[in-house]
């Protein structure tokens, strides 16, 4: 294994491992607001490090440039997508969980 | 130049025509262009017969590739004579619903209607030449969507929820179809009709070839609406415009029928549907519980599109039936029907469609009086109504002659009973309908509405139909000749497949390259 | 062992099939119909898929060096299977838009008391 | 390790196909449906049915999912509970699996070569479609050249699915009183898809043109610049993106793809060959074989972006209306 | 190198698995959306990493349409279900 293949494996493997911890951060959040914290940035992250592990393995073609084209179309959309969610979320009128609680404590204590 | 792709024309014409007719927009340019191509495609239909029956079959390689990889288009006598009633009606009715859809369908939508009427025969009449299991689905798939847009374009919310019914209950039929057609694929690694014929034989029984079968029966017996499966004829027929059920109820469901003489008799082979499977009594059950319950639905119903649709389901039960008995005769008289039967329902449901254009209404107290006020429609209605009961002189009588015969040629008298019985009925609900007509009064609340004879338009094409329905009761000489020269190809095909597999089974290493 | 590996796509397509047909029947919403209609077409999308494809081939686009491929036949009629799928739906689903708006309501057992036979 | 991915993918396809029968949330449902889909086509992609995959991604995922929750927003999320029992379905449904079931008792094993599928018809697409229709794409030259027809029949059920949908909603010029404008709070979103727009058309470009050499072709690439048009109106509106490509310039161009994809066969006609026969079209048959099929894949792309496009629109504009009342 | 990216292979199929589950248990509409939204994005790295493993990398395009069919299917959800009670 060679020094190329070394490093692509070293970010292969970190990138797997963000991508796993934000798994388990969607789980077991316990509110949605943490939860689409927790999925959106470990999607960056994750994407970043495998994409660029797989770029190590490739000689310059037209692989390469696909590749780094699907990393800038994921820089630029996921998050886009994760803040138009938050938001209309906000819309909708859904609550963080300290709202709720503290709301839950105003009806306990009317 | 134009023998030459004589197959391919009938298929091609329409489906060029309909993107121009939704170009053309105006309703008067597309309702004359889209008449124009079926009268072309009716012209061309007819050589195409005169062709099949003196050369026997037309082979035409799509695309210039030789059949197993390519697409074919076969034509034969059977499918000959099918296109030239389809195609004729289509003339037909397109003449007719130049002023029957303006009491029925948007003003907006009549370019819609035109467009979708050729994609449906050309969807039609691609199901009918196609020699390509893959390619029939495609077709099938043209025409049924055409047919859903076309049932959904009347005025009355109900056509809704019907073309929904036909629409989940059509695709259901189709993806049938689809299954049936990748198991066979599966065993015998072609598409092509003769070429699977081939190889099927080649395997004596396996049990993927018989689910296949059993899949496309059922998928195609929903797309001609045999009897469990029909739920989704009668809303269709009644809520769409009446031009459309004049059409469908002549044409769509015979093409099927057509489909499943084709499937049973040139890529199956009898003996293993009929004898294998024991398909036949089934088939001959369902065909006769069809007759009768319909027959008796038909009886009891108010609405009058609602009983001739009944009558339509009632009718494939008969052609089911001379289907399943299994002989020359049989098959004969199954192929006299689908011609005689297109004639006979058009006629009839272009009458209730001129009693709509006037009365509005189609229930049965609407015909009361229209004798009198109606005369040429309600002559119209009668003949085709005796047609349907099958008085002699009519068409219809000339298909049950034959039907009777072939059964007791088989001396299965029970079935040629049945099929009497089965008439009487007719002679019911059909009575029902000409007793309002003629021998109640015009209630007083229409009496204002000086209701009078529907223009020339309308009247010609259906006295047309009325006419060739008398024309073929008395001299069928062209029909007779055409059924008969149809089912003696189509049993004489499928003795050659069986003789040509008993040398494939002698060296079964051959089979692969019996066609490559 | 090798058995279950010959024959596991096939189940899973008959399974979902049949889960598809079943959405299809007792549905009440006419959506979920077309979810149910799309879902049992496309488990038959993967029956003839599964079939086209060898073991140890590639995909059937051609590169050098490479003898094994799978079969191009099932995906030429799958992807026209598909394109008439949508073509279905596109229909069945504009339908229900009409239905809504002349009926009021979407639910198959609402509509009995609105007309009389459906 | 394909066989066990397979595995895998397979399985989860079956847990969504069950969580889909149970769920009445119906906004649930059409959401599982588009995983269902991108399920589906990761299967594709690892059966080695890459056109396949790229097609019900696109198709499959992408218009079904958005036109499924168009048709949501106006009928409501919620599904009643169904009033006759649910043992009829179950009977009918049990006994055609037990058929599906005996059919698959005899069935060739999966994946092994020896397959009658692969031994008849496939061998000679394998071996002589490069050489005699000169693409590396094997599924592209056998979709557009040995089996055209059935393509030609497949643009045309595009072609009347766009039929049926105008006729039945019908796409209606916006009046400027109901002006129903997109996401417009979403600045975000707004930029964003400024900036992503042109990428895609020039993406579904590569995808037109590059169908022969790779995964891709007329279908496909339809789609995608629908998709790019379609995202432009979400997030901007649609009387914005009637002002960019009006409902009635769709409707002509939806004609001229069916139109310029059988003139094709005309035009070979017209030279001797038969219907839909490329070698006739230029003096080598093979450089014949790839006009025609850039051409009839132009064609394709041209009726496939126009109808999804122009089917989106009859769905918006309908939407648009029940909102604003 | 072909190990380390069967193990990648295999833990995103895990990562997907449990977006899947989020997407199935998910009380309120956006967390199914933010599910389907994460199991999307995961495919999309999927397909590049079993690209690679398979030895055909040139299959990068489907990738692409991956992750616009998913920024377009959830744009697609925002404008349509804009104005609806989250908790169903």
């Amino acid at each position: 294994m060679d020094f190329l293949d070394i490093v692509s494996s070293m970010l292969l493997l970190a990138g797997v491992f963000f991508g796993f911890s934000g798994a388990v951060g969607l789980f077991r959040f316990p509110d949605f607001f943490t939860r689409v914290h927790a999925a959106s940035v470990t999607d960056s992250i994750a994407a970043i490090l495998i994409i660029g592990g797989l770029l190590l393995q490739t000689s310059f073609d037209l692989n390469t440039a696909k590749l780094v084209f699907i990393l800038l179309f994921l820089l630029v959309t996921s998050p886009t997508a994760s803040h138009a969610l938050a938001k209309s979320a906000r819309h909708g009128g859904l609550l963080t969980l300290a709202e709720s609680s503290s709301q839950d404590k105003q009806e306990s204590a009317k | 130049m134009l023998e030459q792709h004589l197959a391919a024309l009938p298929i091609i014409l329409p489906l060029i025509a309909a993107p121009i007719a939704l170009i053309l927009g105006r309703t008067v340019l597309s309702w004359g262009f889209a008449t124009l191509v079926s009268g072309l495609a009716f012209i061309l239909s007819w050589q195409l017969l005169s062709a099949a029956l003196s050369e026997g079959v037309i082979s035409y390689a799509v695309g210039g590739w030789a059949p197993p990889w390519g697409i074919e288009l076969r034509v034969d006598a059977a499918n000959a004579f099918v296109l030239l009633a389809v195609t004729a009606i289509s003339t037909l009715v397109l003449v007719y619903s130049k002023e029957s859809i303006e009491k029925e369908v948007k003003v907006a939508n009549h370019a819609l209607f035109y467009t979708a009427h050729l994609l449906c025969l050309a969807g039609l009449s691609g199901i009918l030449i196609t020699g390509d299991a893959f390619n029939l689905f495609v077709f099938l798939e043209i025409s049924s969507l055409a047919t859903y847009t076309l049932v959904s374009l009347a005025s009355d919310r109900r056509c809704l929820t019907a073309a929904f019914r036909y629409l989940v209950m059509g695709t259901i039929g189709a993806t049938f179809i689809l299954i049936g057609v990748g198991l066979l694929y599966m065993k015998t690694g072609t598409l092509n009709m003769m070429d699977l014929a081939v190889r099927i034989d080649a395997y004596d029984s396996s049990r993927t070839i018989n689910t296949g079968l059993a899949f496309i029966m059922v998928g195609v017996s929903i797309k001609l609406a045999l009897f469990p499966l029909h739920m989704w004829l009668p809303p269709a027929y009644t809520h769409a415009p009446s031009a459309v059920t004049a059409f469908l109820a002549s044409t769509a469901t015979k093409v099927a029928v057509y489909v499943m003489i084709r499937f049973i008799f040139t890529v199956f082979g009898i003996d293993h549907v009929f004898v294998d499977m024991g398909m036949g009594l089934i088939l001959m059950v369902l065909a006769v519980v069809a007759i009768f319950k319909c027959s008796y639905m038909a009886t009891v119903q108010s609405n009058v599109k609602t009983i001739l649709a009944y009558s339509s389901v009632a009718q494939i039960g008969y052609m089911i039936l001379g289907l399943s008995l299994v002989s020359v005769a049989g098959l004969m008289a199954s192929m006299i029907h689908i011609f005689n039967h297109a004639l006979m329902k058009g006629a009839l449901f272009m009458a209730v469609g001129a009693v709509f254009y006037r009365v509005g209404s189609v229930d049965i107290k609407a015909f009361a009086g229209l004798g009198r006020k109606m005369p040429l429609t309600m002559a119209a209605f009668t003949i085709a109504g005796l047609s349907i009961i099958g008085v002699p002189l009519t068409a219809g009588f000339v298909s049950k002659w034959y039907l009777v015969t072939a059964a007791l040629e088989q001396g299965n008298w029970i079935v040629a009973a049945l099929v009497l019985i089965g008439s009487l009925f007719a002679i019911i609900y059909i009575g029902r309908v000409l007793e309002a007509a003629y021998f109640q009064k015009l209630p007083e609340s229409r009496k204002s509405e000086n209701i009078k004879e529907v223009s020339w338009l309308m009247l010609v094409p259906m006295w047309v139909i009325v006419i060739a329905n008398i024309y073929f009761g008395i001299d069928t000489s062209l029909t007779t000749e055409a059924a008969s020269s149809a089912s003696e190809w189509l049993f004489q095909t499928n003795n050659m497949l069986e003789n040509s597999a008993l040398e494939n089974n002698v060296s079964e290493a051959n089979v692969q390259e019996v066609s490559s | 062992m090798s058995f279950i590996f010959d024959y596991y796509n096939y189940w899973i397509v008959v399974f979902l099939m049949m889960a598809g047909f079943y959405i299809v029947i007792s549905a009440n919403n006419l959506v979920k119909k077309i979810v149910g209609l799309n879902i049992f077409q496309t488990s038959v999308f993967m029956l003839y898929i599964s079939m086209g494809k060898v073991t140890g081939g590639t995909a059937p686009i051609v590169v050098e060096g490479v003898t094994q491929y799978s079969n191009p036949l099932p995906h030429v009629l799958i992807l026209t299977a598909i394109v008439v799928g949508v073509a279905t739906t596109a229909v069945g689903l504009s339908l229900i838009v009409r239905i809504k708006q002349a009926y009021g309501t979407v639910e198959e057992n609402e509509f009995e008391n609105k007309d009389d036979a459906i | 390790m394909a066989e066990f991915i397979d595995l895998v993918l397979l399985a989860m396809l079956a847990l969504t196909a069950l969580r889909i029968i149970f769920l009445k949330d119906l906004f649930a449902v059409v959401m599982l449906f588009g995983i269902y889909s991108f399920l589906s086509a990761l299967i594709f992609v690892n059966l080695d049915a890459v056109d396949v995959a790229f097609t019900e991604a696109s198709v499959g995922a992408g218009i079904s999912t958005v036109l499924m929750l168009v048709t949501l927003a106006m009928t409501g999320r919620k599904e009643k509970q169904s009033t006759h029992s649910t043992l009829l379905p179950l009977f009918v449904v049990l006994v055609t699996g037990a058929a599906l079931i005996y059919g698959t008792l005899d069935m060739p094993p999966f994946g092994h070569p020896d397959n009658p599928v692969h031994q008849h018809v496939a061998p000679r697409y394998i071996e002589e479609s490069p050489k005699e229709v000169g693409l590396p794409n094997m599924v592209t030259s056998v979709l557009a050249s040995y089996r055209g027809f059935d393509t030609l029949g497949e643009t045309v059920v595009v072609f009347s699915a766009l039929i049926g949908v105008l006729s039945l909603l019908g796409v209606r010029r916006k009046k400027k009183k109901d002006l129903e404008s997109g996401l417009e709070t979403h600045s975000v979103l707004h930029v964003v898809s400024k900036i992503i727009i042109p990428l895609v058309i020039l993406f579904a470009l590569y995808v037109q043109f590059h169908g022969d050499f790779g995964p891709g072709g007329g279908f496909q690439a339809g789609v995608i610049a629908a998709a790019a048009f379609i995202l432009y109106a979400l997030v901007l509106g649609l009387p914005k993106a009637f002002a960019v490509v009006g409902p009635k310039f769709l409707q002509w161009m939806a004609s001229f793809g069916v139109l310029l994809y059988a003139s094709v066969g005309l035009y070979s006609m017209y030279k001797g060959g038969h219907f839909l026969d490329y070698n006739k079209l230029a003096a080598d048959p093979i450089a014949g074989q790839h006009y025609g099929i850039i051409i009839i894949e132009l064609g394709v792309g041209i009726t496939v972006f126009a109808v999804m496009l122009n089917i989106f629109y009859a769905f918006g504009s309908q939407a648009e209306r029940s909102n604003v009342q | 190198m072909t190990e380390i990216l069967a193990a990648a292979c295999i833990a995103i199929l895990v990562v997907m698995a449990i977006a899947l589950a989020r997407a199935f248990k998910a009380p309120t509409v956006y967390d199914r959306i933010l599910g389907v939204n994460m199991f999307g994005t995961k495919t999309v790295l999927f397909i590049a990493a079993s690209g690679y493993l398979m030895g055909r990398p040139d299959f990068l395009d489907i990738a692409i349409v991956y992750a616009l069919i998913n920024f377009i299917g959830m744009v697609a959800v925002l404008r349509f279900f804009e104005y609806t009670s989250p908790i169903e």
